[in-house]
Parts: C-alpha cells; sequence; structure tokens
C-alpha cells in the first residue's frame, strides 16, 4: 500500500502529460487527413503548415485533438492505443499465432534465459578462477572491463556469421550474444562476493587447516549469496536486451526485437510501442523472479530478514 | 595448422610468464600491474592473428590484427571525424546532461518520500526500454545529427545515476545525520557537508557505469539514422561495403575511447574519494 | 562442404515482404520439390550483408543489388551473378514539391535521405555524374544515413529521400501525402539505373558441377515462382503473408507491394542481359573521386545456369 | 540546569512497544559531572537522546537550561559525542573541528581561532592537517571530544565516549576529561559500561536498570575534585564502586 | 608446550618495516593460563598469530607441542578465537560449530555428538538451532568459544574474545571461562586489554610494549586457583593489578 498509491499517482500524471504530448506531436498529420476528410483547417493547406510550430498549430485547432489520439501511424500513440494493442496481441491471440506477443516473447525468453544461464555460470567460473589466481586477477579485469566499451551491436552479426560457419544457428547465437552481455555484472559482483569474507574469516579457515576447495565451498560460496543475487538481477535485464540485439541480425524473424525492428520498417509505431513496453513487461517480471528466488535463498539460509 | 599450434604454444608460454610475475616478489609495483594485463592482452592478439591467418579466415569476416592496425593508421582523419561526432558531440553531451538531470531529480526524491516512493519503480521500469526500441523513437523526434543520440545517451544513463545518487545519499549513518542534529544544521548545509561528500563512492561507481554506457549508446543510435560521420555510422556502412577491417578499426576507437572514459572518471575518483578504504588500499 | 546434398539455402537482403514473392511462391507451391530440392528462405535485414553471410558458408545463394556485388567482388570475396529476375529498377528518390527541386541540379544545398549498407553506390555515382558534391555545403547536397522507414521525409528532416516504388513510396501515400505534393525520381529515367535483386553465388562453388546443377535447378523453379506470382499477384501476397512470421506486415501494403514488383520483374526471364550489365558496370565506373569499382570486372557473371535452367 | 519528571519513552515496533523509559526522575546542577551505567538496552543512550532532543519523550517533563529540549538544540546548548568518533573521513582533523562553527556561521578568523584552541587542549596541536585514518582510535576519539567543545556549550552530552579503546588510553583520557572538566567548569552527561570509569569520574552516578528501563540508585560520590588515577586504589572508592556493582548486578538479567 | 626463543617478526611495509615482535622469550608449561596484555600495537596479536601459524617469524625459534607452528596447524593442535565472535550468518550456532569438525571430517554422528557437549558446557544447550543474529553479543561469544572447543585440541587461544562486551557480561564470562579450563586442564593464551580480567584469569601474565614489540615483565599469579569474583577486592588482586599497571604504564606512549 504504501508503494501502490504513489505509483499510482506518478503513473496518472505520466498518463497525463503522455496525452498532452500527444496534441503537437500528432497534430500535423492530424490537420492534414482531417483537410482531406472535408474540415475546415486553420490556416489552410498543408504547405502552409508545414514549417508552423506545432503548438501553435494545436492551439488554432482544438477541435482536431482527439484526432491526434486516434490515428493509425501516429508519431506519438497515446496510452489508450498501446494498451489496446498490448491486449489484443497478447490476451485476445493465439498464443501460437505470429501477432501474438506471447508468441514474440517466448521467442526472446528462451533465448534470454539460455544466454543468462551461460553467462552466469562463465561470470561465476571466471570470478572464481580471478580469485584463486593473481596472474588472472591482474590480467583478466582491465579487459573484461575493455570488453563492455565494444558496441555490441555492431559486433553481433559478426558473432552469428562466425557461428554460423561453425554451423551453429537458431537459439545459440543469440544466448551467446546475451551471455555476453550479462556475464560481466556477474562477474564483478562474485569477485566482490567471493572476497567480501574478512581476514579474520579466511584466518580461521587456516587455523581449521581447512582446504581451498573447503574455502570455498563453505565460506566464500555462502558469503557471495548477497552479491550474486545482486549481480542476477543486473544480468538477467542484461541478457533480455542481449537476445533482442541478438534478433537482429539473425533475419529479425521472430522475438520482441524482430517485431521492434520490423515494426519501425513499416512506420508501425503502436507496434513498436506495444513491443517496447512488453519488453520491459518481461525485464521487469524476470527482475521479479530473481528477487522472490533471492529472498527465498536467503530466507532458507537464515539470513534473510 | 602449425600455426595455430604456435599460437597455443604462445597462449602457454604468455599464461606462464604471467603466473612468474604475478606471484613473484615484484607483483605489487606499477610495472607488473601493467605488464600482467598487457601481455595478456598481447597474447589475445598474436593469437588472433596466427589463428586467422592459420586457418584462412576470410578477411570479410575476421581480419587480422595486423590488418586492423594498417587500416586504422591509413584512417586516421576519418576515425578522428566520427570520434568527433559521435563521442564529443553525442556522447559526452548526453552523459552531462543525463548526469545533470539525474542529480537534480535525485534531490526532488531526497526530498519528498512520495516522490521516491512514486518514482523509482517507474523509473526501473522505464529503464528497462532496450535500446533498439527507444532509439529509432528518439532519432525521429530529435532528427538525425547528434542531438538525438545525445537523447538516447540521456536515456541510458539517466536511471543508473539516479539509483546510484540515490543510494548514496542515503549512505550516511544515523548517528552522522544525528551529529548534524545536535549542530542544529539546516538540510542544505548538511547536504553540502555531509551527504554528498559521503554519496561519492556511489556517485562515481554510476559515473562509471554510464561511462560505458554512454559511448555504447552513441554509437549503436547511429544505426537508426545519422548524418554521414560518426563510428556507428561507420560501422554500419563498412559491414555492408565489407571494410571488415574498417569496422575493427572503428571498435578498437570505442575500445580505446571506451577505457579512456572510464580509466578518466576512475582517475577522478581517485582524487575524490581519496578517504575512501577502499581508495586507501 | 559437399553440394551433393539437395538442399540450398537463399539469403534474402530484407526482411520477408512481396520484392521476394517468386521464391515464396516457388516454395509454397512446390516448384523445388519438383525439382527434388530443399530450400531454405533466410530473410535478412538491416543488420545482415548477404555477402558476407556468404562467405561464411551460412547460405548458398544470396540476393544483392549488382553494385553492392561488385563492391564486395573488388574486396576479394568472388560473387558471381547466375541470374537475374528483376529486369528494371525501382529506386527512386522522392522530395517534397515545395521545396523547389524540379530537376538533379536543383538538389544542391538540399538534405537528402539515402540508405548505405552498399545500397549508396548507385546515389553517389548519380552525383558525381551530376557534378554535385555530397558533402553538404551551398554547392552540395547534405547526405543522411537514413534509416528504414519514411519518417525523415514525413518529419521534414530531409528534402528527399530514397524509397522503392514498390514499399516506402507507398508508405508516404499512406503517411496521407498526396502525389501531387511530390516530385520523383527513379534512377531508371535518369540514366543512371543499377541492377537490383540478382541471384549471386560464390565463384569456386561453380566449379562443382553437382553445385551447379543445383544453381539450374533453382533457378528454374525460382522463375517459375516469379512467373506465377506476376500472374496472380494477390495470391503470391498472401503467400508472403503467410511466410512472414513477424506479423508486422499488412495485406494492403503487400498486395500493392506486389503489384509494382510484378512491373520490375516483367521483363526478364531470369537470364542476365549483358547489355544491363554494362550499362551498370559503366554508371558505377563513372563514380568520380570516391569510385565503388575502379575496374572493369572480369567474370562476374555467367549464363551457364540460366541457359541450361531455361532450355 | 537539566531536569527530567516521570520521563517516559515508548518505542512502537512491529513486535510491540518498547519501554525504554519509564518514570525518570532526575536534576543535574549546573557544573556537575553525572555518569549513567546499567546494563545494555537499559535506556542510558535513550536518555542521553531525549535531552539533546533527538528523540521525543512519550510522558513526563524534561526541561534544558529552563528550555524544552528542541529548543535548547536549536540554541546550540550543548555538545553531543558519539560513542563512535564519526569524523568526517574526507575533511581533515582541523576541517572536521571547523564543520559546527562553519554551519553555525562563525567567521573564517574565529573558526580557526577555536580548532586551534581545542586542539591544544585535547592535546592535538600540530595533527589538524591530518586525516582521520592517519590517527589511532584514541587520537580520532580526543578529536571527537574537541569538535563536541569547540563552539564552546554549557553542557556536555557523551555516549560511551571511551568504550573502543585500551585501558591506558583510557585512563589517559579519564584524566584529561577530568582536567578539561575541572578547567571550564562544564556540565557533563557520561554514559559508561565501567564501573571504575563512572566512579573516577563522577560528582553523581545514576544507575539504571531496563525493561523498562528506570533509575535504581543515584550516587552522590563524596570524593574530592582533585583526582589522582591512584585514587582507585583507596577503600572509598572501592567501596563506591562495590555499591555500583551492587546496584547493577541486581537489574541484570544473565542474558 | 609453547616455547619461544628470541623470537622476531618485522612486517615490511611500504613506510619502512614494522617491528612486530623483537627477542620474544616465553615459555608456557602444560595446563597454564597465560594472558597478555600491553598497549595497543604492541605485538600481542602477532604472537598468538605466531603460535597458530598465521603469521611466520623472520626470525628466532618457536615450537609448539615440540613441533614447528605450521605443523601444529596442520595437526589441528589448537583452538583460536577470534575478538569478533565470527560467526557464520547463515548457518545456526549448531552448524556453526559443526564446521570444523566437517573440514576435520569428522563422521556425522561424532559432529552431533561434540556439538551438544560443547554446547552444554558453554551453558548454550537449546539454542543450537538458533542463528547467530538471534543470539546476544554475549551468547554469541560463547558459541564462538564452543567451536573452539570442539574438536578438543589441547590449547586454546582467544584474541580478546570479550572485548566487545559489557561489563557484567563480561564478569560472568570470565567466571565460566574459569570453570571451563578448571574442568577441561586446556592450555589456555588469552588476550586483553583489562588488567582486573588478565589478573582475575590468569596463572602467569605477560605484559609487553611496543615499538619494537617485546616482553616487560612476566608475572606469575599466587591466586589460587579457585576464584570467586569477589576475589578482586582483595589487597593480593590489587597488589597484582598494581603491578602489572605499573609495567604497562612504563611503556605505554600516550597517543
Ligand atoms: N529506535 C528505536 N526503536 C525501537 N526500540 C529502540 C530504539 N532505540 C532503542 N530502542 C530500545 O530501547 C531500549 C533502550 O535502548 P538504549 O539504546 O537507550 O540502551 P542503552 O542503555 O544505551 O544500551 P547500550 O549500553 O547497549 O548502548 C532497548 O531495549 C532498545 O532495544
Ligand atoms: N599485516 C601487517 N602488516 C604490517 N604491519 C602489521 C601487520 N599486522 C600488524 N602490524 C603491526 O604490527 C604491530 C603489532 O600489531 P598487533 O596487531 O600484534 O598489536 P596488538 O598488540 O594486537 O594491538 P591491539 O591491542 O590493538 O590489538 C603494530 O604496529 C601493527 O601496526
Ligand atoms: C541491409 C540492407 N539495407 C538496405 C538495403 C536496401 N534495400 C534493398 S531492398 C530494400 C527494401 C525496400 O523495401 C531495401 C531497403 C538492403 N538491401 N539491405
Ligand atoms: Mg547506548
Ligand atoms: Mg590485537
Amino acid at each position: 500500500m504504501r508503494t501502490i498509491f504513489p505509483v499510482a499517482v506518478v503513473v496518472a500524471v505520466i498518463v497525463g502529460l503522455w496525452y498532452a504530448a500527444c496534441i503537437p506531436m500528432n497534430i500535423h498529420t492530424a490537420a492534414t487527413q482531417a483537410e482531406r476528410a472535408g474540415m475546415v483547417i486553420d490556416p489552410e493547406g498543408a504547405a502552409e503548415r508545414r514549417d508552423m510550430g506545432a503548438i501553435a498549430l494545436a492551439l488554432r485547432n482544438t477541435g482536431i485533438w482527439g484526432d491526434t489520439w486516434a490515428q493509425d501511424k501516429p508519431r506519438l500513440p497515446a496510452p489508450h492505443q498501446v494498451v489496446t494493442e498490448l491486449w489484443e496481441t497478447t490476451v485476445e491471440k493465439k498464443v501460437t499465432s505470429k501477432r501474438s506477443l506471447i508468441f514474440h516473447g517466448w521467442v526472446t525468453l528462451s533465448a534470454t534465459l539460455l544466454g543468462f544461464g551461460i553467462g552466469t555460470v562463465a561470470g561465476i567460473l571466471l570470478a572464481v578462477g580471478i580469485v584463486h589466481s593473481r596472474a588472472m586477477d591482474m590480467s583478466v579485469m582491465p579487459w573484461a572491463i575493455a570488453s563492455q566499451t565494444i558496441p555490441i551491436l555492431a559486433i553481433a552479426p559478426m558473432i552469428i556469421v562466425v557461428l554460423n560457419s561453425v554451423g551453429l544457428q537458431g537459439l545459440i547465437p543469440k544466448a551467446i550474444i546475451s551471455a555476453y552481455l550479462s556475464f560481466f555484472p556477474v562477474v564483478v559482483g562474485m569477485v566482490k562476493g567471493f572476497r567480501s569474507p574478512s581476514q579474520m574469516q579466511i584466518d580461521q579457515m587456516r587455523t581449521w587447516s581447512a582446504s581451498r576447495s573447503q574455502t570455498f565451498w563453505k565460506l566464500r560460496l555462502p558469503a557471495s549469496m548477497p552479491y550474486l543475487f545482486a549481480s542476477l538481477k543486473i544480468g538477467i535485464a542484461a541478457s533480455l536486451v542481449g537476445a533482442i540485439v541478438g534478433e537482429l541480425p539473425t533475419g529479425a524473424v521472430r522475438g520482441l526485437g524482430a517485431r521492434l525492428l520490423t515494426g519501425s520498417y513499416y512506420g508501425q509505431t503502436i507496434q513498436i510501442w506495444s513491443a517496447l513496453f512488453a519488453t520491459a513487461i518481461l525485464a521487469a517480471v524476470l527482475v521479479a523472479a530473481v528477487a522472490a528466488m533471492e529472498r527465498a535463498t536467503l530466507k532458507r539460509m537464515g539470513v534473510g530478514r | 595448422m602449425g600455426l595455430v599450434i604456435a599460437a597455443l604454444v604462445i597462449w602457454g608460454l604468455a599464461w606462464w610468464m604471467n603466473i612468474r610475475i604475478a606471484n613473484g616478489a615484484q607483483a605489487d609495483t606499477k610495472g607488473a600491474k601493467l605488464a600482467v594485463p598487457a601481455i595478456f592482452g598481447l597474447t589475445l592478439l598474436v593469437m588472433w592473428e596466427l589463428i586467422v591467418r592459420g586457418l584462412d579466415v576470410p578477411m570479410v569476416i575476421l581480419p587480422a590484427p595486423s590488418l586492423i592496425v594498417v587500416r586504422f593508421a591509413d584512417s586516421l582523419p576519418i576515425l578522428w571525424a566520427d570520434f568527433v561526432q559521435t563521442v564529443v558531440k553525442g556522447a559526452l553531451s548526453g552523459y552531462v546532461i543525463g548526469c545533470a538531470a539525474a542529480f537534480v531529480t535525485a534531490i526532488l526524491v531526497d526530498r519528498s518520500d512520495f516522490l521516491r516512493r512514486g518514482l523509482m519503480p517507474v523509473g526501473s521500469f522505464v529503464a528497462a526500454l532496450p535500446i533498439v526500441g527507444t532509439a529509432p523513437i528518439l532519432v525521429m523526434w530529435y532528427g538525425f545529427d547528434w542531438q538525438s543520440k545525445a537523447a538516447v545517451v540521456v536515456v541510458m544513463v539517466f536511471f543508473p545515476m539516479l539509483v546510484n545518487i540515490t543510494a548514496g545519499l542515503q549512505e550516511t549513518t544515523q548517528m552522522q545525520r544525528d551529529q548534524m542534529k545536535t549542530w542544529a544544521a539546516g538540510y542544505w548545509q548538511s547536504f553540502w557537508t555531509l551527504r554528498l561528500p559521503a554519496a561519492m563512492p556511489f556517485v562515481f561507481n554510476g559515473l562509471k557505469i554510464s561511462s560505458t554506457l554512454a559511448l555504447i549508446g552513441a554509437i549503436v543510435a547511429e544505426f537508426f539514422g545519422s548524418p554521414i560521420v560518426g563510428m556507428g555510422f561507420r560501422i554500419s556502412t563498412s559491414v555492408g561495403q565489407l571494410a571488415l577491417d574498417m569496422v575493427w578499426a572503428e571498435i578498437l576507437v570505442a575500445a580505446l575511447a571506451g577505457s579512456a572514459f572510464y580509466g578518466v572518471v576512475a582517475l577522478i575518483e581517485r582524487k575524490v574519494t581519496f578517504w575512501h578504504p577502499s581508495q586507501r588500499g | 562442404a559437399s553440394h551433393a546434398d539437395s538442399s540450398v539455402k537463399l539469403q534474402l537482403q530484407w526482411v520477408t515482404q512481396a520484392q521476394f514473392a517468386g521464391y515464396y511462391v516457388a516454395l509454397e507451391k512446390g516448384y523445388y520439390e519438383e525439382e527434388g530440392l530443399e530450400v531454405e528462405i533466410l530473410p535478412g535485414g538491416p543488420d545482415i550483408a548477404p555477402p558476407q553471410v556468404l562467405a561464411g558458408g551460412g547460405a548458398d545463394a544470396m540476393l544483392n543489388w549488382m553494385p553492392s556485388a561488385l563492391a564486395a567482388r573488388e574486396k576479394g570475396l568472388p560473387v558471381v551473378n547466375i541470374a537475374q529476375p528483376f529486369k528494371s529498377s525501382g529506386l527512386m528518390l522522392t522530395c517534397w514539391k515545395d521545396t523547389g527541386i524540379e530537376g538533379p541540379q536543383d538538389f544542391k544545398g538540399k538534405t537528402i535521405g539515402v540508405w548505405f549498407f552498399g545500397n549508396e553506390y548507385p546515389f553517389l555515382s548519380w552525383m558525381s555524374q551530376e557534378g554535385i558534391s555530397t558533402d553538404g555545403g551551398e554547392d552540395g547536397v547534405t547526405v543522411l544515413k537514413q534509416g528504414f522507414n519514411v519518417d525523415p521525409l514525413i518529419q521534414r528532416q530531409a528534402d528527399c529521400i530514397s524509397t522503392m516504388t514498390y514499399n516506402e513510396y507507398g508508405q508516404v501515400l499512406d503517411a496521407g501525402v498526396s502525389e501531387d505534393e511530390l516530385v520523383t525520381f527513379k534512377y531508371e529515367d535518369m540514366g543512371v539505373a543499377t541492377l537490383e535483386d540478382g541471384i549471386y553465388v560464390l565463384e569456386e562453388n561453380l566449379e562443382d558441377p553437382a553445385f551447379k546443377e543445383k544453381m539450374v535447378k533453382f533457378v528454374r523453379a525460382s522463375m517459375k515462382g516469379w512467373k506465377y506470382a506476376e500472374e496472380n499477384p494477390d495470391e503470391a501476397a498472401g503467400i508472403v503473408l503467410d511466410y512472414d512470421e513477424t506479423g508486422a506486415q499488412t495485406e494492403a501494403h503487400q498486395v500493392r507491394m506486389m503489384g509494382e514488383i510484378a512491373k520490375l520483374t516483367a521483363g526478364s526471364n531470369g537470364a542476365l542481359d549483358p547489355a544491363d550489365y554494362q550499362r551498370t558496370v559503366d554508371t558505377l565506373l563513372a563514380g568520380g573521386s570516391d569510385p565503388v569499382i575502379t575496374a572493369a570486372p572480369e567474370g562476374a557473371y555467367t549464363l551457364e545456369i540460366t541457359d541450361e535452367a531455361l532450355d | 540546569m537539566i531536569s527530567a519528571k516521570s520521563l517516559d519513552l515508548t518505542f512502537e515496533t512491529n513486535d510491540g512497544p518498547v519501554h525504554a523509559l519509564k518514570g525518570v526522575d532526575l536534576d543535574i546542577g549546573k557544573g556537575e559531572f553525572v555518569s549513567f551505567i546499567g546494563p545494555s538496552g537499559c535506556g542510558k543512550t535513550t536518555f542521553l537522546r531525549c535531552i539533546a532532543a533527538l528523540e521525543t519523550p512519550t510522558g513526563g517533563e524534561l526541561t534544558v537550561n529552563g528550555m524544552t529540549p528542541e529548543n535548547a538544540r536549536q540554541a546550540r546548548a550543548y555538545g553531543y559525542v558519539f560513542q563512535a568518533a564519526g569524523l568526517y573521513p574526507w575533511r581533515t582533523i582541523a576541517g572536521n573541528i571547523k564543520l559546527p562553527l562553519e554551519i553555525m556561521g562563525f567567521s573564517k578568523a574565529e573558526q580557526k581561532k577555536r580548532v586551534e584552541q581545542v586542539l591544544e587542549l585535547v592535546d592535538l596541536a600540530g595533527f589538524g592537517g591530518k586525516f582521520p585514518w592517519q590517527l589511532s582510535g584514541g587520537m580520532q576519539q580526543r578529536a571527537s571530544i574537541a569538535r563536541a567543545l569547540s563552539f564552546d556549550a554549557d553542557i556536555l552530552l557523551m555516549d560511551e565516549p571511551f568504550g573502543a579503546l585500551d585501558e591506558i588510553v583510557r585512563d589517559h583520557l579519564n584524566e584529561e576529561l577530568l582536567k578539561l572538566w575541572a578547567r571550564t567548569g562544564k556540565t557533563i552527561g557520561f554514559v559508561t559500561h565501567s564501573i571504575p570509569e563512572a566512579v573516577y569520574l563522577s560528582t553523581k552516578i545514576v544507575v539504571m536498570s531496563p525493561r523498562p528501563g528506570r533509575i535504581t540508585d543515584v550516587i552522590d560520590s563524596p570524593l574530592p575534585k582533585e583526582r589522582p588515577l591512584d585514587i582507585r586504589d583507596t577503600p572509598e572508592f572501592l567501596e563506591i564502586a562495590h555499591r555500583v556493582r551492587e546496584g547493577l548486578r541486581a537489574g541484570h538479567a544473565y542474558d
């Protein structure tokens, strides 16, 4: 309750501003269409209005405001248009239909989850290496940072082609791109986590003559759990972005990314916006799922509140 | 095949050398701290070169590093122009605007608990919008030149910064705030003398994350429309022309610029948060 | 790789749309099957360079515009045209009439949206033939790398943009612009037309008789598909729509597109006309300071496949 | 100076109310040195925080210098020393001491003068330019005391200021604190866990006991104002210490 | 049992070497209770860590049970209790105590038996299923001692185990520790800052002084093995305490 009300207020304000913004954004096309339909617009003629400010135009033609919220391919779709489209493409379509966002969402989700799995495992293994080998610590970290400054969209097509030439196709290349984005936060978080035990706790292990692996399993790993989940939350969101980026150079035939892209080729703004929102909702659900896992795990470990 | 084996041998040798240095007596010197990653990076490059040559990988799929370096050296004026367009105009301006906006919002959110509870969940939702979706929209709204790239960067860095600054402002202990109270300090007094300095480690954490985001955002946004200059423009056009050496030269610029950007922020961090245990080492 | 099997992968140069109707029709109607081929059609997009896919072994054949294919050839990737289903070019510039543009010379000082990614070559040749610089300024044109929709024109960010007769032009009209508000320049009419949408394969593969035979069958079946599509545009559009997995296409748009596409394929039986080839090469070689190709290419096409296929 | 009448403070927590203070009556006169001692959780800190207006009593009356605690806080009537030194790591020692002076709007010259003065007072002259982490724990604690002294409030409230220090350093600081008190005539409220410390320092020892937090004993010390460290081996001292220990043990539950 | 001969330990730091221990000679016999006391930084912890083979001396000789410390560590000859309880928050009290047993490869049944035994020993029977944060500080410290006792090493090394506790709890734990020592006959090395604690507990008090860390006095206690808390008010006790305090003060630099 303590958050629902403020969120509702903020959302209401945003929706209000959004509706208002639709007017100047879409007024030019609305005017042209209205004129074509026989209405009198001030000033007359599209050429006349072309270089006119949107707000001025809106103020002189209050009668067509309604049209700015009901266009087919608006520059900025109105909130209810996006919601309607979301509703129609999720609830009202069969999930097997290629026009169903659930279908596309599932395609993206499967690449996301696979990539997230690969990225997480790789990230944890790398972190284990870094914590246990000074040479790895010193050599890998700077390059891991540098790797994240490479624009993934630029190399994604090459990754796809290279993997293609060794016979990997379909889900795997997308998952690898998704893993590339998610491994970094996991490495950084887990290195921190594995190093979170105090010197005293490590000394304690030594007084018991614990081996390296015992120290790892009984001390470092459990101590790193809070860090693990913090990075998993960032990592899964990054995975989703990666899966979407990975969809573009694979022919963009299926998935939310493909939806975004093809929507933009044909100027179908409502479709773009609904795919965008579907992505954000998916991200929120995924992060919430990780958070739920976190609560359950920490509770079982006895460290949850 | 011989070259591939040579690559593996070199890998082994370099790794052995690194282990020697890292576990040796000089491991904590500046020299070692530079040498180890440098050797590692060099090895990667040498292996790349040898494997590409050894397996005869076509240039249009993956050019050898030597070809990339030649292309880089030959195209300095183009690369420079692209760098200015994308990094200086697009990424930097967006970065500055985004961080400043996040800062102002963080203060508002800090002053009003209502706003915090309302804005943060909505903000995290908006932050989850993927750049491939938002970039075309922003290009449509703000035009082809750097302004739309800056807008993409603003959208990308705003939320991570907001989260970090707000978390940082919470970073003071109850005791420190009580202390301020015992001196009857006002909001701004305790903001400037206590909360902001205490927030700095977090702020810099956000600034570092955002520095790489900014660069990537500016480049990727150019894929969705641009003038005929810029790193993203060059990359996408060069792929079409199969000039993969040029693509990698631009990626090299991106990595150099990104690492330098990150490095500069880290350096300033060191100067500003000299007092933080993590910096005292 | 061995080419003894019967599979063919075709890399398109854009997303599934009626531009590629012939291949989808051939697939749907079983023409490939009749030839004993298993054909897989790989949709493209702005992130996919078909020559690169070909080089990486991800496809056996690709569709490409000839300027881009010839440039790839010069870059050391020997691709060869084996068939040319598109006779004429659908590329054009669409401008607002109220900018005062009436002829190419009026482009000076204007902003023009151009597709890059290997598709900028025809435009650059044209401009250099007109003697107009593409570096902006009073006497040159300011070039934008346009995205793949018509927003820049609608939003007036550009005075002219590149459109295809069959796709983007229709989108401009859909956006509520009437034809008399626009001025269009078809490359075909300007005498700078270059060949579009040809079928290309790697030269080295052609040395393999098994591969050659496969291509003969492929081209034969594809052309059968094209001719069927030309005659039954509505049905062809429906087939394309069925193959579009994104669910983003609309029927009206695909039907119109099919109608326009049919005009471009009409004059071709699939065989490349060497005269068209020569015209394309000449146009490109006239490319001024930053030429697309520096020398007339050798062996960039072969008629062997179509000769055999169309017998 | 400070006067509490049947003071109550109840914290509402999610598993029921906690009676941190119940019916606390106490008068502290000007220039007194009052120690509060008692087992963990008996409300020592809470009481000090009430005086400092960091906590609002839920019942009873409390005046500080004849005003409400809130007004006294606004009037900057007291300096407060927390258990941990709580110095800002990004400011030098001098900068830390200067901080409340900046906030209270002292002139630059005045700030400089006072910083030097209090640094002298706590034996830290010459360390003004160092950062807190470059000093030992004892030195940090002294700097924190200097900071509370810098703006010269009449009342000094100290919550276990020497808890983290070793016995020798603690002895030394105890001596210094006594000297300072003698020199300045401030009123001091002092929380401690150590019986010898309480006895050694105070003119009045307040023994508290928990659940609910209340005062079980108030012992006026017969020791003279002049107290060498050796006084701790005298019978009077041991006598008072014994009484305090008994008072404590009575109220203590062996966790 | 433990024997050090002119032991040296120098840390190399970036601003020069630190002589943490210099020429330390000490013999600890079986069953003794030895306290180490001295100002901060005098090397108490370092000496204990040398015995535990957590630190390697740079000179001199050190044997534990006749072996090198490293071998003694491998042979699990000692239990070590750190200043903070250092319990793992994700394990229950029983799980925490079990941890060294798991590491040393005791059988499950044996683990269970021993856990119950030591929980009994430190008066925590019935708390095995609780998590550390559900216990008070004193109880946590007892659990930590139980853990060091669980594998039944001959030697118990304790580094300021009660530093963070309040005086009453501390008194109580001191009593318990003495009882436990009497019952088990272990050899105990104990670091503390508190003079009464050192005197109350030990058969031998080692006074150390810093820069470089060395032993300035070794005091054998004449107190009987049976020690009620009241013994602290007897003249013998005060006498020893006085001697320790003098020894300490001599070696202390006031910072
Ligand atoms: N903010 C709070 N909310 C709820 N309960 C509180 C709060 N602050 C203190 N308490 C409770 O009030 C009681 C008194 O706490 P207080 O801190 O005054 O004890 P104390 O005597 O200072 O103990 P210690 O010696 O451990 O510092 C305790 O039971 C404590 O748990
Ligand atoms: N790892 C280390 N590197 C460098 N110097 C160290 C290290 N550990 C301890 N020292 C130094 O060695 C000296 C002795 O330290 P030690 O921790 O043994 O003191 P101590 O007697 O236990 O003090 P305290 O009572 O504060 O715990 C100190 O001057 C300390 O700064
Ligand atoms: C990556 C890529 N970008 C642009 C084109 C140019 N092009 C050729 S056909 C077509 C679709 C027209 O509706 C477009 C845009 C391409 N082929 N490939
Ligand atoms: Mg307290
Ligand atoms: Mg110590």
